[in-house]
């Protein structure tokens, strides 16, 4: 599975990097970033995640080639 | 119709297409890049967006608001990447029989896009700090990432 | 500054000069000669002013909407003489830090001078027949010549 | 005194004409004019008179070197 991080994630994260570990759904992977950078922790909470460009719930089951996207709250205009 | 755009908004070639010979009304929304924010002077924005996704997002957002109201003209465009002070990061334009609803559409449109089109800027003060942001906090009031506090709504138009 | 004008309007000239480093939001009507009106089809429309009582409120208009909301930019200007159908009649430009307020002092301007600016129309259809009007009726409404129903009053922003 | 009128007036005035009768005040102007032309009177109900690019009241008294003009409801953008 692929996370594309965006924005202000993008000082805490990689741009994009391949997960391996055993994450099924939305939620443990929010729980999982967290974890992994425990100062993203408040801005994840903010977050959306997007597969194929469609939001996804906290529920959706992650699949093995999904390229998950983790969408700040927008800041354009 | 390209919705998100690396190079200059042509804001007068937008608008030069954007007759319509039902149309009495048009509006058009530019948004630019102020010289200061927060107190502090702005040198330039950076503005990023998960492209396939915000293009997909306005182009629904465009198909919405015709058929909220009778629009012969709804276009919208944003710029990304580094937009200098006084260019223009975003740009709608509607148009409608009466102007009551390309004014609403008008708002309607560029509401939305701030609120929930995945696009972020970041802004660069002249004393070399940086800073993401100005983001849509609307979650702290609603306590839904999905719920926004829209101006429209709260006009009665 | 001129705000009556015998010679098409130059909305790109006007736009391009509207910008201030200060205005987030620059929001632009202009009011076009549509082809129908009332179900008939329309050749061109003739505008009629007043022309130095019409310059003078448009610039007192102008002057007001600048004491209501913080605007770094307010033009306006209307046409007299022939108009074409999908050429402008009125163009209002306003700038304002952010957006709410631009698009409310647009609003403000174009109402008012649609209401109580001595500016007139005169149809001209194509079956050859012409009428004046699409008048402020207010006076129906409100029993006084003086007194106005504005859409601008009947939103809340 | 002058009196100039505008659009739709034109189609039951000259455009601008002497007046030489003796009327007082704009109340009295309104009248003559409707006697003149009966037609318009209905159009007349509704016309402000303005003096100096500046709208008068019904009481404006009225003066010999006056031009005041007849301005039907706005039908302008």
């Amino acid at each position: 599975m692929k996370v594309q991080v965006f924005a202000a994630l993008k000082d805490y994260f990689d741009k994009e990097f391949e997960l391996k570990e055993d994450v099924d759904n939305v939620t443990e992977l929010r729980q999982y970033l967290t974890e992994l950078n425990t100062s993203a922790g408040n801005m994840l909470k903010t977050c959306r995640f997007a597969i194929d460009d469609e939001f996804v719930d906290q529920n959706y089951q992650l699949k093995e080639n999904d390229t998950i996207s983790v969408i700040p709250p927008s800041s354009g205009g | 119709m390209k919705y998100i755009s690396e190079t200059p908004l042509d804001i007068v070639g937008l608008f030069a297409d954007a007759h319509h010979p039902q149309a009495g009304a048009i509006v058009l929304f530019s948004g630019e890049v102020r010289d200061n924010n927060l107190g502090m002077s702005v040198d330039y924005l950076e503005y990023e967006a998960h492209e396939s996704m915000a293009s997909k997002m306005v182009a629904a957002i465009l198909n919405e608001a015709r058929t909220k109201w009778p629009l012969d003209i709804a276009v919208a465009q944003h710029r990304t990447g580094k937009v200098a002070v006084g260019e223009s990061a975003v740009v709608v334009i509607t148009a409608s029989p009466h102007r009551s609803e390309a004014y609403a559409a008008n708002r309607y449109i560029i509401d939305r896009i701030k609120h929930e089109v995945p696009i972020w800027k970041c802004e660069y003060f002249t004393d070399g700090t940086k800073k993401w942001g100005g983001n849509c906090n609307c979650h702290d009031v609603t306590g839904d990432v999905n719920k926004h506090v829209y101006e429209f709504d709260q006009l009665k138009s």
